[in-house]
């Protein structure tokens, strides 16, 4: 039996944390901008397609015998700045183009713009990899990530989760310090709170904006590649789901702050494999055959479903405030 | 004074009673009583941050006070929904103009009609009787109402391009147009200049003469305030500080206090400037 | 006035413009036309349907230019849609130019479709469409040279429960027509034999198995029935051997393509799929195909193509028998239903011998057990493990 | 002259009369129909490409006529014309066109629909196309095998153990107790003495006491007509076998009002928990609930049977429409295309006839209201979440409609046409055609679908003729990009739409002017998101949940002169 919840904690924890780094770009963006980046599920794909191209090319071919190559971990942090310096610059490329005309426009109009970047930025990934063939991307990871490091109660604990949460950390600590203790962190925060007066300050917002448009972009690009390397398969379409995944874990833990989007991808992670892992029971006490009816189909969906109940209870989400309302 | 009190007490339209406010530590607005007489123009003055306009938003149901009660008529308003607060027959404007920027201006007062309207959602789908004749009636009072504002000419106009003075009698327009007993005004003297304000003066007055509509006025256009309110309260840090009539009011000490700083209080500027256009000029 | 002139003066050039286009050439034309999706998540699969049916009508041109047709081929994108489906489908019985069609690759694009271009006597040649349904209605424009599921399903949940001896199966499924219709009917088999069916449920997810591989290994299932595309198989098997649970997966002809064996890296090994393709190893002109393929598409040959090579043979044949039937004047599209119908092929087709029953469904199908193992090169490939012959219910 | 025509004006009264010229356009692209269509000599056929844009622009002369100036009584007789007599006919001679009107009426009626929620009333709702699954999955059980199948599954009829209906009436009686108990709260804690600590807990339990009883009238009201409908087949073996291609197909005509009523209760289940949330909250919790629906129907698999889909679907029986389709000389099989094009126009004439008397009513008012500002519209009387609702119900209640007509013109359905991607291209089609305009909307849907499922297609036909194509850059293969840019475009450089209403111009291009860093007092950007595009001058309403919370301190300006 320990070894079914500790399974569900662990693996809840890993993707948890991967729905946490995604969740980090949207609430930036959003604190911002009060605006969905729709299109942050494709700059996280960007992430992962570049971490494909970046294995494909350094690393040893899956075949080769062990010690050729590069590094794995020097390959990996290739990956990671190329996936930053990328991610980030479409994402101001994004802002600059599609969302900076329509800052004053009501909020249905780049809303809808970035609905419509998301589906260009499918189509432009499939071109690309449609002219070399390839549409089912298959990430070489190399032997150091797969390998297993420990077990704890039959949970295998591969290098990737490892290097996963240190990512994590290190990105989490990293953007408090930028966010809550730099000068650069304040401006921001600044020009989140009332645009205008910031600009009274001497802040550019717009030099802000774009700024925190690179973070997210980072956030992102980060994210992807973590993701590639955990679950290495990935197709042009393949962002949609996580990216709407992350969007719900930042709104469970209220939209617009850092330690809520963390705790909603961690909540959410765990929610999610709790539900998929429910039907499992059975086996364990058999008495709970009526469980076998919470199939795995509806893993998602109750997911969905958390995601609802909390935001009709406590709309701001779990670590939102409630915001300000002028009369 | 207290005579005075009682009398209105016993045919006041909107009587409230020991009604507070509190948002965190901040105690915006601290026990406060005030009884309006029926068809009567009171104001509620103090200075920026009295908890003039959360006062309001607490009557009209935008926020639920923490202790108190609001009668309107002896029916207790408090816990009720601002469209329900409207039903019951109190209409308000805004501080910042809040007109519908893509209607005319008849549609705007068309939509204050709607808590009186009685034609349903099968009525309009059928364009039953009752609904026609609900859309006629509507129209025909929008029309009124803006003979009585004096916007006939620009019925067609969109609100958002008429000139500031005539938005805010649109506004006023269109808290009329719910049928209200008691029109509560949150600064609608604000930006305007001289002649606006003279027209807004009788614009109010007939309000009160020819509607029988009860109007309480935040304001702090002092001139307007003093020439028009037959009763005055004055609030200061949620508290009130003082009520009465305008002379009395204006020359308490805590009034002065309140509005210029200490030293005001004690007479400095008192002297040089007790002309006859009150008191506070701030 | 300005304006109006101005309206008339482009209509006018657009309708010069369109006599240029809509001449006449010299040859008649039969057009062939392949619909599947070309877009969004399975564009993988369609495409493999229309490359290989464009290869095998570019093969076969010479023998129409000898007999004084001008054969065209021309692809459709049914977006994995119904309703892109049965427009496409109208727009297909609208061209009278086009004999037969090859498709598709969801069935719930093929039924509705074929129902559209039933009364115009449009024959359908299916790679890989298994619902029962598609055939039952008994329609004489559609026909399909893959297995249905329920006679797929059983002879890969034979092979597993006495080959493979499974006692305790885990039955899975992706929620699609295909996967669904494929893991039911072999759990309805494996009741009937001694195995005990643990479990069974379907799951969209394509990243964390986590949590189902944790019911498995809860479960001490000793086998797996997956119905489902290699899409996602691979990276299941993956998460699942490296979770270390060795025991082996069974599936349908979802899983024939290379990409299951980069997707599932070493996780690839014991997984078993059943298939009326042959692996490139066992049938010479299979490996022909692929290098031809690779070199046209840039893109390994997979299952489904080789299915769409011989679904196209079995067209072009038919239309090339109506032709001659009719004097080797252009036949009616009426001729080459009945013709494809009555298809008795054999030569040049890689996955042997095809003929129809009265419904459509091929009347007996070789089917290749393949497993996945490592091969002489110490690398996982795919190897023959056995064959079925699978025979249609009706005649 | 593209300009022009693209942003044709609604005609003022000092626009000059062009009543000939729109006969002229009409005349002369029907001409060109019927001569590029091969109906005048089968040997000449237009190119496939040429031949949709003639299509197009035929259809267009209905959009010159509700443009342009011109004799009332001509405008109607063009509509007639093109409508009842050409397009029938074209359709006649190549089923596709006939295919195609259908399916462009059917999509403008989903966009009327969802443009009462978004254009209209400004609740962005991204899983619109859930209700379209309601309606289709309405008819297509019961108009087909399937209904058997749910029967014969019921079947032997076990009488109700008490059981099976007592635990769900608990359940309701739970529920009235805990509305009871929360009144009784209420009462006890008049206005301001909101209920703490225990009190405040036990309200919140009432409440979950009553979300128990709505699961218990639904599952009591389900297990009654459940056991109804089986014991009236128990033991009715002829009865049942009449049930194989499903209930008596003139009951299509009562299934269409069915489904508007089954819709609009579903459109008020899914509505009123989530109306008090504000534009992106309520943008993300209905695409959760539109996936929410499409997994159900992929996985009550008794029902709907799944993935399988639902095939065999009947429509009602019009062999006196027949007979006259016979007469005009259409083949048997566009018979049911020739009943279900008459019936959509139908269909259609209704749902613009509701739009527009809903739109110049009081509630069309109080929509608007909301939209642009919903602290002033509750202050003006008008109740949030009640206008919210109707505009919900009566947008799902129009897709409920079409969904039964869907189902019987595809005669199978399946959860592969209620993806998130279908709600997103009818979004597109009600913004590209110009938010909260009727006509606007039509010509969206019109456009869109005529792009996707003619243009498009008949571009990568052409292009595939030409020798040695690259299929990479065959068109039919990007449509997401093709949809993409046009949202994206469409947002940068007319937000309004091509047909804008006067309202939405003015909305769109409120604030133009101002540099967008330093932009005007009309966006404060606080924390939070909110829809509401405020009144110019007012800072926007910004609260993401609840209307009424925490007031910090209001910069209040310095009134009086000073």
């Amino acid at each position: 039996m320990e070894n079914f919840v500790t399974g569900i904690l662990i693996n809840g924890l890993l993707i948890g944390t991967l729905y946490a780094i995604i969740a980090l770009g949207y609430t930036m963006v959003y604190g911002v901008l009060q605006l969905i980046n729709f299109a942050h599920s494709e700059v996280f794909l960007t992430g992962g397609v570049v971490a494909f191209e970046i294995f494909r090319v350094l690393s040893p071919a899956p075949g080769a015998e062990p010690g050729t190559g590069m590094n794995p971990y020097l390959v990996f942090a290739v990956a990671l700045v190329t996936a930053i310096v990328v991610c980030g610059a479409l994402n101001i490329v994004i802002e600059r183009l599609a969302y900076r005309p329509l800052r004053n426009a009501p909020k249905l109009v780049p809303l809808i713009s970035a609905i419509g970047v998301s589906l260009i930025l499918q189509d432009v990934i499939k071109l690309l990899e449609g002219f070399q063939g390839r549409f089912q991307l298959a990430v070489n990871v190399p032997g150091a990530f797969t390998r297993t490091v420990f077990t704890v109660a039959d949970t295998n604990v591969k290098g990737i989760d490892l290097t996963l949460l240190i990512v994590a950390a290190v990105m989490l600590f990293g953007l408090n310090r930028l966010v809550n203790h730099s000068r650069v962190g304040r401006a921001i925060r600044a020009v989140a709170q009332d645009r205008v007066t910031a600009g009274l300050m001497g802040i550019d917002s717009n030099r802000m904006i774009s700024l925190t448009f690179l973070i997210g972009g980072a956030l992102g690009g980060v994210g992807g590649v973590l993701f590639a390397l955990k679950f290495p398969n990935l197709d042009p379409y393949s962002g949609t789901i996580p990216g709407i995944k992350a969007f719900s874990a930042a709104v469970l833990g209220g939209i617009g702050s850092i330690p809520g989007a963390v705790l909603g991808g961690l909540v959410l992670g765990i929610i999610e494999n709790f539900l998929g892992s429910l039907s499992g029971l059975v086996f364990i006490f058999p008495k709970l055959a009526f469980l076998g009816a919470i199939k795995a189909e509806y893993k998602d969906v109750g997911a969905f479903i958390a995601l609802i109940v909390i935001l009709i209870f406590k709309p701001s989400g779990l670590l939102g405030r409630n915001a300000t309302e002028k009369v | 004074m207290s005579a005075l009190l009682s009398k209105a007490a016993a045919g006041s339209v909107l009587s409230v009673k020991a009604l507070t406010k509190t948002f965190g530590g901040l105690l915006a607005v601290n026990a406060v009583d005030l009884e309006v007489p029926r068809a009567s123009i009171v104001s509620v003055i103090g200075p920026n941050g009295a908890g003039k306009t959360t006062f309001f938003n607490m009557i009209t149901g935008i926020y639920e006070p923490d202790a108190g009660s609001i009668e309107l008529d002896g029916r207790d308003l408090v816990g009720l929904r601002p469209d329900q607060v409207t039903k019951a027959g109190i209409a308000r404007t805004f501080q910042n103009i809040r007109l519908f920027a893509s209607m005319t201006a008849e549609e705007n007062i068309l939509v204050g009609r709607h808590p009186r309207l009685k034609a349903g959602y099968v009525d309009a789908l059928l364009r039953t009787r009752k609904f026609r004749e609900d859309e006629e009636s509507a129209h025909e009072a929008a029309g009124v109402l803006l003979d009585f504002v004096g916007l006939k000419r620009q019925a067609q106009e969109l609100s958002t391009s008429l000139p500031y003075g005539d938005q805010r009698r649109l506004e006023i327009a269109r808290a009329l147009a719910t049928n209200p007993k008691v029109i509560l005004l949150d600064e609608p003297a604000a930006g305007m200049n001289p002649r606006e304000t003279e027209n807004l003066k009788a614009l109010i007055r007939s309000v009160r003469d020819e509607l029988g509509v009860t109007v309480v006025l935040i304001e702090h256009d002092m001139r307007l305030v003093m020439t028009l309110s037959e009763y005055i309260t004055v609030l200061d840090y949620g508290t009130k500080i003082a009520e009465g009539l305008p002379h009395v009011v204006r020359s308490d000490a805590k009034v002065m206090e309140a509005y210029l700083g200490r030293g005001a209080a004690a007479g400095e500027y008192g002297k040089q400037q007790s002309g006859t256009d009150g008191v506070a000029h701030v | 006035m300005k304006k109006l002139g101005l309206s008339t003066l482009t209509l006018g050039a657009l309708s010069l413009g369109v006599l240029a286009l809509g001449s006449a050439n010299a040859a008649t034309v039969i057009k062939i036309a392949s619909m599947s999706p070309l877009t969004g998540s399975s564009s993988d699969l369609g495409l493999q349907i229309r490359n290989a049916t464009e290869l095998a009508i570019r093969d076969n041109k010479s023998a129409f230019t000898a007999l004084g047709f001008d054969l065209q081929f021309v692809a459709y994108d049914d977006q994995a849609d119904p309703t892109t489906g049965t427009a496409n489908a109208r727009r297909i019985a609208a061209d009278n130019s086009i004999l037969a069609m090859v498709g598709t690759l969801n069935s719930g694009v093929v039924i509705p479709s074929s129902e559209v271009l039933a009364p115009s006597h449009v024959a359908i040649v299916s790679p890989a469409n298994t619902n029962p349904k598609v055939t039952d209605r008994g329609l004489a424009n559609m026909n399909r040279i893959c297995a249905r599921d329920d006679s797929q399903g059983p002879a890969g949940a034979d092979y597993l429960v006495s080959t493979l001896k499974a006692k305790r199966v885990y039955v899975l499924n992706d929620k699609t027509p295909y996967g669904q219709g494929l893991a039911d009917a072999a759990e309805a088999f494996m009741k009937t034999k001694s195995a005990t069916i643990v479990a069974s449920e379907g799951t969209e997810e394509k990243s964390d198995f986590s949590s189902i591989i944790g019911k498995i290994k809860a479960s001490k299932a000793d086998a797996i029935y997956f119905g489902g595309l290699y899409g996602q198989v691979g990276p299941f098997s993956k998460q699942l051997r490296e979770a270390g649970v060795s025991i082996p997966v069974m599936g349908g002809d979802g899983y024939d393509s290379p990409d299951l064996l980069s997707l599932a890296g070493a996780g690839a090994k014991d997984i078993y799929f059943t298939t009326v393709a042959p692996p490139l190893t066992a049938v010479p002109a299979a490996r022909v195909l692929s290098s031809r393929y690779n070199a046209a598409y840039k893109k390994p040959l997979a299952g489904f193509g080789i299915m769409g090579y011989d679904s196209a043979k079995v067209v072009i044949s038919g239309v090339l028998s109506a032709i001659k039937a009719n004097g080797n004047k252009l036949p009616t599209r009426t001729q080459v239903e009945t013709a494809i119908r009555g298809t008795k092929l054999s030569a040049g087709l890689l996955t042997g011998a095809i003929d129809f029953n009265s419904v459509g469904d091929r009347t007996s199908a070789k089917m290749y057990i393949i497993q996945v193992k490592n091969s002489a090169a110490g690398k996982l490939d795919f190897s023959t493990a056995g064959t079925v012959t699978v025979k249609s219910s009706k005649q | 002259m593209t300009a022009s025509l693209l942003r044709p004006k609604k005609a003022g009264p000092d626009a000059p009369d062009r009543t000939l010229w729109l006969v002229a356009y009409t005349l002369l692209t029907g001409l060109l129909l019927f001569w590029g269509s091969g109906r005048l000599d089968p040997g000449t056929k237009f190119n496939s490409v040429v031949l949709s844009f003639v299509f197009a622009a035929f259809l267009g002369s209905l959009l010159l006529a509700y443009q342009w100036r011109a004799n009332g009584a001509v405008k109607v007789l063009v509509g007639v014309f093109v409508l009842i007599f050409v397009v029938p006919d074209i359709g006649r001679g190549n089923g596709s066109f006939f295919d195609l009107a259908i399916q462009m009426c059917i999509f403008a009626a989903l966009a009327l629909g969802l443009n009462i929620v978004v254009g209209q009333a400004g609740l962005l709702d991204l899983g619109y196309v859930a209700f379209f699954a309601v309606g289709a999955y309405l008819w297509g059980i019961f108009g087909s095998g399937q209904f058997q199948g749910i029967v014969k599954s019921d079947l032997p009829f076990v009488p109700l153990g008490v059981g099976d209906w007592l635990i769900p009436l608990l359940l309701t009686l739970a529920g009235v107790a805990g509305y009871l108990w929360m009144k009784a709260i209420d009462r006890a804690h008049p206005g301001s003495l909101k209920p703490r600590g225990g009190q405040r807990a036990a309200r919140a339990f009432s409440v979950l006491l009553i979300v128990i009883g709505v699961v218990g009238i639904l599952v009591l009201v389900a297990t009654l007509i459940n056991a109804a409908i089986t014991s009236h087949y128990n033991g009715q073996p002829a009865a049942l076998s009449a049930l194989a291609s499903g209930i008596n197909p003139n009951f299509f005509w009562l299934f269409i009002i069915l489904a508007v009523a089954v819709a609009a209760i579903a459109g008020v289940l899914i509505g009123l928990p989530v109306l008090k949330l504000k534009g992106d909250y309520l943008a993300i919790v209905t695409l959760g609930l539109g996936e929410v629906i499409r997994v159900f129907a992929n996985n009550l698999t008794k029902y709907t049977s799944g993935p399988q889909g639902i095939s065999g679907v009947t429509t009602a029986p019009v062999s006196l429409l027949d007979k006259l389709a016979g007469a005009l000389g259409f083949p048997p099989e566009q018979f049911k295309l020739f009943f279900l094009y008459f019936l959509v126009l139908l269909v259609i004439g209704v749902v613009i006839t509701v739009n527009v008397r809903l739109s110049r009513s009081n509630i069309g008012r109080a929509w608007v209201a909301i939209r642009e500002d919903e602290i002033a519209a509750q202050a003006m009387g008008v109740p949030l979440v009640r206008t919210k609702i109707m505009a919900f119900a009566t947008g799902a209640s129009f897709a409920g409609v079409m969904g039964v007509i869907f189902a019987a013109k595809q005669q199978f359905i399946s959860p592969e046409s209620f993806t998130f991607f279908q709600s997103i291209s009818v979004l597109t089609m009600v913004i590209l055609g110009g938010m909260g305009n009727i006509a606007g909307v039509i010509l969206g849907a019109a456009v869109v679908t005529l792009l996707n499922l003619s243009i498009l297609t008949a571009l990568s036909e052409t292009l595939q003729a030409l020798p040695n194509f690259n299929s990479n850059l065959d068109p039919a293969k990007y449509n997401r990009l093709i949809f993409g840019a046009i949202l994206v475009l469409m947002m940068l450089f007319r937000p309004e739409g091509l047909l804008p209403s006067a309202r939405q111009k003015i909305m769109m291009h409120e604030n133009d002017d101002t540099d967008p860093a330093l932009d005007s007092l009309n966006d404060d950007g606080a924390i939070g998101g909110a829809l509401g595009t405020g009144a110019p001058g007012m800072p926007d309403v910004t609260s993401p949940g609840q209307a009424t919370s925490a007031e910090n301190t209001p910069i209040d300006r310095t009134g009086g002169r000073q």
